[in-house]
């Protein structure tokens, strides 16, 4: 069976987000006065075959530590469905 | 089917001519995938239905030319055994849509023509105009289209090496992108799309196919599912990344010879490249749509047809050398299927659920109509006549005017534009963008140089002196660099051909370039032209339609035998004198100045002089090549005093200024004429001080050859801009202001 | 120059596109025996090399981030391999990247601060001329080498730069042309002005310029080229 | 009060995702063979002000088609917290 893995990557909170950062001022300067603050991360969808049970939150979360996300910066948020 | 009733939609933007013609080539209506091949072969952008009688006549044989236009890239020869392979093309539509994928796409589009031909892309240049700098749109099409054009370029590894940015009003509803690319491959290492032989295999490589960019053909198409359109996207998406592994196993697959022919999948995808590869080879095709490999599932035979995907190939190879070919791309994780066969009767035969599911004749298809378009010169050129200077009182303060002109986007400097392009990959740029024709060193000591550009105010006030002077302007900025023109190619960008005065100011135009091309010794062998750059707009109740200017752009390769001797533009060193080389007519005609301090360019430019032209580039030519010369610079936009001032303040290690005097009562030209005039058949060189005692001996010899004055004007100082005493600034503050306008 | 019994290897991944320049300029401007390996070349180690290099370019398109998808290859476990026995393994650019990200160098690139690619040339302070890259280089001196590249913000915690400063791990930083460290002259907005920085044992160093680009007099630098000249002095006199 | 805009931003299902092609074969080469398919698309997080209620919805939508979205490739989706 084919199941989806929904991984959300983000930037930790210590680690500066010049992307967000840019947004952030662009926002601003089109008159959205209200926004405080914007981060930018990585939403990734991955179709998986189902193998053995349990062993596809394992695979993505091994996935997601090792190629998806450098834990140095990044921190990342499984869901399956 | 009712003839009154059929909309244009539904003829897919064919005319309800060409469709009756159709009918009757045919002999019946055609259907959906009948009408979707025809509609792409006869549009304008396949067919140059509207150009083809113009690019007839322009010079295509003689120099270095070995392959002029007809093939995806034009060839000149490098000697030792190399060729150079160039052409530009526009993307100007999708990337007014799109701005970011559009300039990718088009950058990776070009590159593919190239390496198409056994080439492998050294260097990249790019032309782009967009609307009025302070139009609210321009900063976001600027940053996108930069953003693309590096995107792509940068991952391939290809250097860009130069090019323009011209700001507009009358881009505000079209911007243009032209992308040239240039590569190098050994002589009898080039490829053509016309050698397939019956019995080879044809295989498709590369990225796999979608709805990229189905555009008003299926739209208009009964089999077209409008509800699922919502999720659809026709936008081209470019994948470098793809392209660069397309490049290497394409060139690895050439080498080991198990190539016969191959195409490109441009405009019109799968469907251009089969009937072109058919009908330049004389040949037929059988090609199975079910072996395409689709990213989409469910495609329809005409949407496999007509989907522009990027990164795909089409190939001839040998049945013995197919599974070699296989191992090649799959080396380069590519896909690579054997999607048919090359037969001898010269059809299409299109095999779907694996039966024959349509036949069409070659020839029917790839001979599309060729019209000579009704012309008539534009009204508003009565208007046009020369400057009557009287009329024009000079400004009080010609310094703010100056200042005015040297900061106004379309000559401050472009650095953050280009500085966002990599032009050092490659080990190969001697001389980088940021002064006028890039250099590029092959081996040893041998190089090329490019430019590109073209002036379409000037096209507009003058269609034959645009063209023409499109070209002398790129053969300018080469030879001041001591280097030879040799070839061109030219991207023409105009708006729709049905209206008589644009085909007029096309026919015109393509006359400049053409006389300019033939004196200048230039060939064009290769190019590309865009129509239809118009937007209805409404204001109000008001409809009416925002056109560009003519929009002639060339771009240009130059020889150099040793990069060491090529010049830069910029001044060198503090005390050397200043020369004008050249004559100088002081014509004011569409110069940035009428604009900026009268509000109004709308007069006559010079005519150029092309026979004297041809003996000033040699004359120069043989100034820089006896080494008399230690900087020399044409002038052009903004005139002199924007050429006095870049000359100044480019020279990455210093700033430098300039003392200069002219006795403008003796040449009878006012201040501003002198100051302001633009594209004068003038260079301005520099000298060593201790040289010019020479003058006597080589220069006077030279100078006497060719028939060409060399006035003394001043001298290089340290951060002044002194002219007549009336100019009068500080090199420090131009210099700023020069650079941070964009 | 003649060094033809020095080996090297360049590593090549799909989307690599410095390869070339770095064979160039090792075989005919520095004389070395440099040949290319290939990702999926199927060899047991990389012991025949004296040095290793990996070239810029933009591994795997430099997709999800840069130097990432590379970093996960098969060939760069034989590189770690290599690195980790004192193998000397320099990485230029993207490959500085690929180092990071394969974990042999500490910290990470984050995206310019102009969010944009920056192409030009800077001047590097040479920090350290103890190690296999720069023992050629004169103490204190100021090269001129091109940059080219969208993610070279270097960035690390405190305990990394802390480990880097006590090993002399930070061996390039931008300056200006008289060598000061300023903010103005750093181009990416990199950590304290970082360019080029090495492993504990300073056999791996990753640095953002292209000496490959400025190895030659007629590209305008040769001041590149002393990378080089120190990895060819360092093999040959040990 | 300061709320928070989650979008989630995508390439449409038919747009080319060069990206997810990537990881996908980096992936399936580093021996995930159950991986099917990959899609790579962004997350952006918006502190917000909320002013009048209900605005805060309409601007999360204005901001994600005008600023964070290419309409033309891409379809978004927002959660508000
Ligand atoms: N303005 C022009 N001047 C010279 N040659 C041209 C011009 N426009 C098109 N050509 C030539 O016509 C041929 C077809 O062009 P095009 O359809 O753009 O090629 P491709 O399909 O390879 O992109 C090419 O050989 C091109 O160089
Ligand atoms: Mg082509």
């Amino acid at each position: 069976m084919t199941k989806k893995a929904f991984i959300k990557v983000m930037l930790k909170e210590e680690v500066l987000d010049p992307q967000g950062k840019a947004v952030l001022s662009v926002l601003k300067s089109s008159g959205y006065n209200n926004v405080k603050d914007v981060r930018v991360g990585k939403y990734i969808e991955i179709d998986m075959e189902d193998g053995k049970s349990g062993s596809l939150e394992n695979e993505a979360e091994e996935i997601s530590e090792k190629v998806l996300s450098n834990p140095l910066i990044e921190e990342f948020s499984i869901e399956i469905k | 089917m009712n003839k009154t009733k059929r909309s244009t939609e539904k003829l897919f933007g064919l005319s309800v001519e060409e469709y009756e013609k159709i009918s009757e080539l045919l002999g019946h209506e055609p259907d959906g995938f009948e009408l979707g091949i025809f509609s792409a072969m006869w549009s304008e952008h396949c067919s140059y239905k509207s150009s083809k009688v113009y690019l007839k006549t322009l010079p295509t044989e003689g120099g270095k030319v070995l392959i002029g236009p007809g093939e995806n890239a034009g060839v000149v020869d490098f000697g030792d055994g190399d060729v150079l392979v160039f052409k530009m093309e526009s993307h100007n539509h999708p990337s007014f849509i799109e701005p970011f994928q559009g300039s990718a796409t088009g950058v990776g589009g070009i590159m593919r023509d190239i390496f198409t031909m056994g080439a492998r892309p050294v260097a990249n240049l790019n032309s782009l105009r967009f609307g009025s700098f302070s139009h609210p749109r321009t900063p976001y099409y600027l940053s996108e289209v930069v953003k693309g054009i590096g995107f792509y370029g940068n991952c391939m590894g290809v250097p860009t090496v130069g090019g323009e940015v011209v700001f507009d009003e009358c881009y505000n509803d079209n911007i243009l992108v032209n992308a040239f690319t240039i590569g190098i491959a050994k002589k009898d290492g080039i490829f053509l799309s016309s050698k397939c032989e019956v019995g080879n295999i044809v295989v498709y490589v590369g990225s796999a196919t979608g709805m990229d960019g189905i555009h008003g053909a299926t739209m208009a198409s009964e089999e077209f599912d409008l509800k699922k359109n919502k999720k659809r996207s026709t936008v081209q998406v470019g994948d470098p990344f793809t392209e660069k592994l397309l490049l290497e196993a394409c060139l690895e697959a050439m080498e080991k010879k198990l190539i016969v022919s191959i195409q490109d999948m441009g405009a019109a995808g799968l469907t251009s490249s089969s009937f072109e590869m058919a009908d330049k080879s004389g040949k037929g095709m059988l090609i199975d749509l079910d072996a395409i490999p689709l990213r989409t599932a469910g495609m329809t035979p005409v949407e496999m047809m007509l989907s522009e995907s990027q990164e795909r190939m089409l190939i001839a190879c040998e049945k013995e050398k197919l599974d070699e070919l296989k191992a090649v791309f799959d080396k380069w994780g590519l896909n690579c299927v054997k999607a048919g066969e090359v037969i001898k009767e010269k059809v299409i035969k299109f095999y779907y659920n694996s039966k024959i599911y349509k036949t069409l004749d070659v020839d029917v298809i790839v001979n599309g109509p060729e019209y000579k378009r009704p012309v008539k010169k534009p009204e508003y050129l009565k208007e046009i006549t020369p400057v009557k200077i009287d009329n024009y009182k000079i400004p009080e303060n010609l310094n703010d005017i100056a200042v005015k002109i040297i900061t106004h986007p379309n000559i401050a400097s472009k650095r953050k534009v280009f500085t966002q392009y990599d032009y050092t990959i490659g080990t190969a740029t001697v001389v980088p963008p940021g002064f006028s024709a890039a250099v590029l060193r092959v081996n040893g000591n041998k190089g090329f140089l490019l430019n590109a550009g073209g002036n379409s105010k000037y096209t507009y006030l003058n269609p034959f002196t645009g063209g023409a002077l499109a070209v002398t302007e790129c053969a300018r900025n080469i030879t001041a660099c001591g280097g030879y023109p040799a070839a061109i190619t030219d991207c023409l960008n105009f708006a729709s051909p049905e209206d008589p005065e644009i085909m007029w100011q096309f026919a015109s135009a393509v006359e400049g370039v053409k006389s300019a091309a033939v004196k200048l010794n230039t060939p064009v062998i290769s190019g590309n032209v865009s129509f239809y750059n118009e937007t209805a707009k409404k204001d109000g109740d008001k409809t009416y339609v925002s056109k560009i200017y003519p929009t002639p752009v060339i771009g240009m390769l130059g020889f150099i035998e040793d990069v060491n001797k090529a010049l830069t533009p910029c001044f060198k060193d503090e005390g050397d004198e200043i020369y004008l080389l050249g004559s100088f007519k002081g014509e004011l005609g569409g110069s940035l100045y009428m604009e900026l301090a009268y509000g109004d360019f709308r007069q006559k430019p010079a005519d150029l002089n092309l026979d004297y032209e041809v003996r000033l580039q040699n004359c120069l030519r043989s100034l820089i090549e006896k080494g008399f010369l230690k900087s020399a610079a044409d002038v052009s936009e903004g005139g002199i005093f924007t050429a006095l001032a870049e000359n100044a303040i480019t020279n990455p290690e210093k700033i430098l200024g300039f003392a200069v005097d002219y006795d403008i009562k003796a040449h009878g030209l006012r201040i501003d004429e002198f100051l302001f005039s633009e594209f004068e058949q003038a260079f301005i060189v520099t000298m060593d001080k201790e040289l010019s005692g020479r003058r006597e001996s080589g220069i006077a010899v030279i100078l006497k050859e060719y028939g060409i004055k060399l006035e003394k004007i001043g001298a290089v100082k340290k951060n002044i801009m002194k002219i007549n005493g009336i100019i009068d600034l500080k090199s420090g503050k131009i210099k700023e202001g020069y650079y941070s306008v964009i | 120059m003649n060094n033809k019994n020095i080996k090297a290897g360049i590593t090549v991944f799909p989307g690599s596109n410095c390869d070339a320049d770095v064979y160039r300029v090792l075989n005919a401007v520095f004389g070395v025996n440099a040949s290319f390996i290939w990702h999926k070349d199927k060899i047991k180690d990389l012991k025949k090399y004296d040095f290793i290099v990996i070239p810029g370019g933009f591994s795997y398109g430099d997709y999800l981030r840069s130097g990432a998808l590379a970093a996960r290859s098969p060939i760069m476990e034989l590189v770690k391999d290599y690195a980790v026995k004192g193998g000397i393994t320099l990485g230029i650019c993207n490959g500085f990247q690929i180092l990071l990200e394969a974990g042999l160098l500490g910290g990470v690139m984050l995206a310019n601060d102009s969010l944009k690619f920056e192409c030009k040339d800077v001047y590097l302070k040479t920090l350290n001329t103890d190690t296999p890259f720069t023992c050629a280089v004169k103490k204190n001196s100021v090269l001129k080498m091109p940059i080219a590249h969208h993610d070279g913000n270097y960035f690390a915690t405190g305990s990394i730069i802390g480990g880097l400063n006590k090993k002399n791990g930070i061996i390039f930083k931008y300056c200006d042309e008289k060598g000061q460290i300023t903010a103005g002259s750093n181009p990416n907005g990199s950590l304290h002005n970082i360019a080029g920085i090495s492993n504990e044992t300073g056999n791996v160093m990753g640095l953002m310029p292209h000496p490959e680009r400025s190895s030659e007099k007629i590209l305008g630098s040769e001041d590149g080229g002393w990378i080089f000249k120190s990895m060819i002095k360092y093999v040959k006199e040990k």
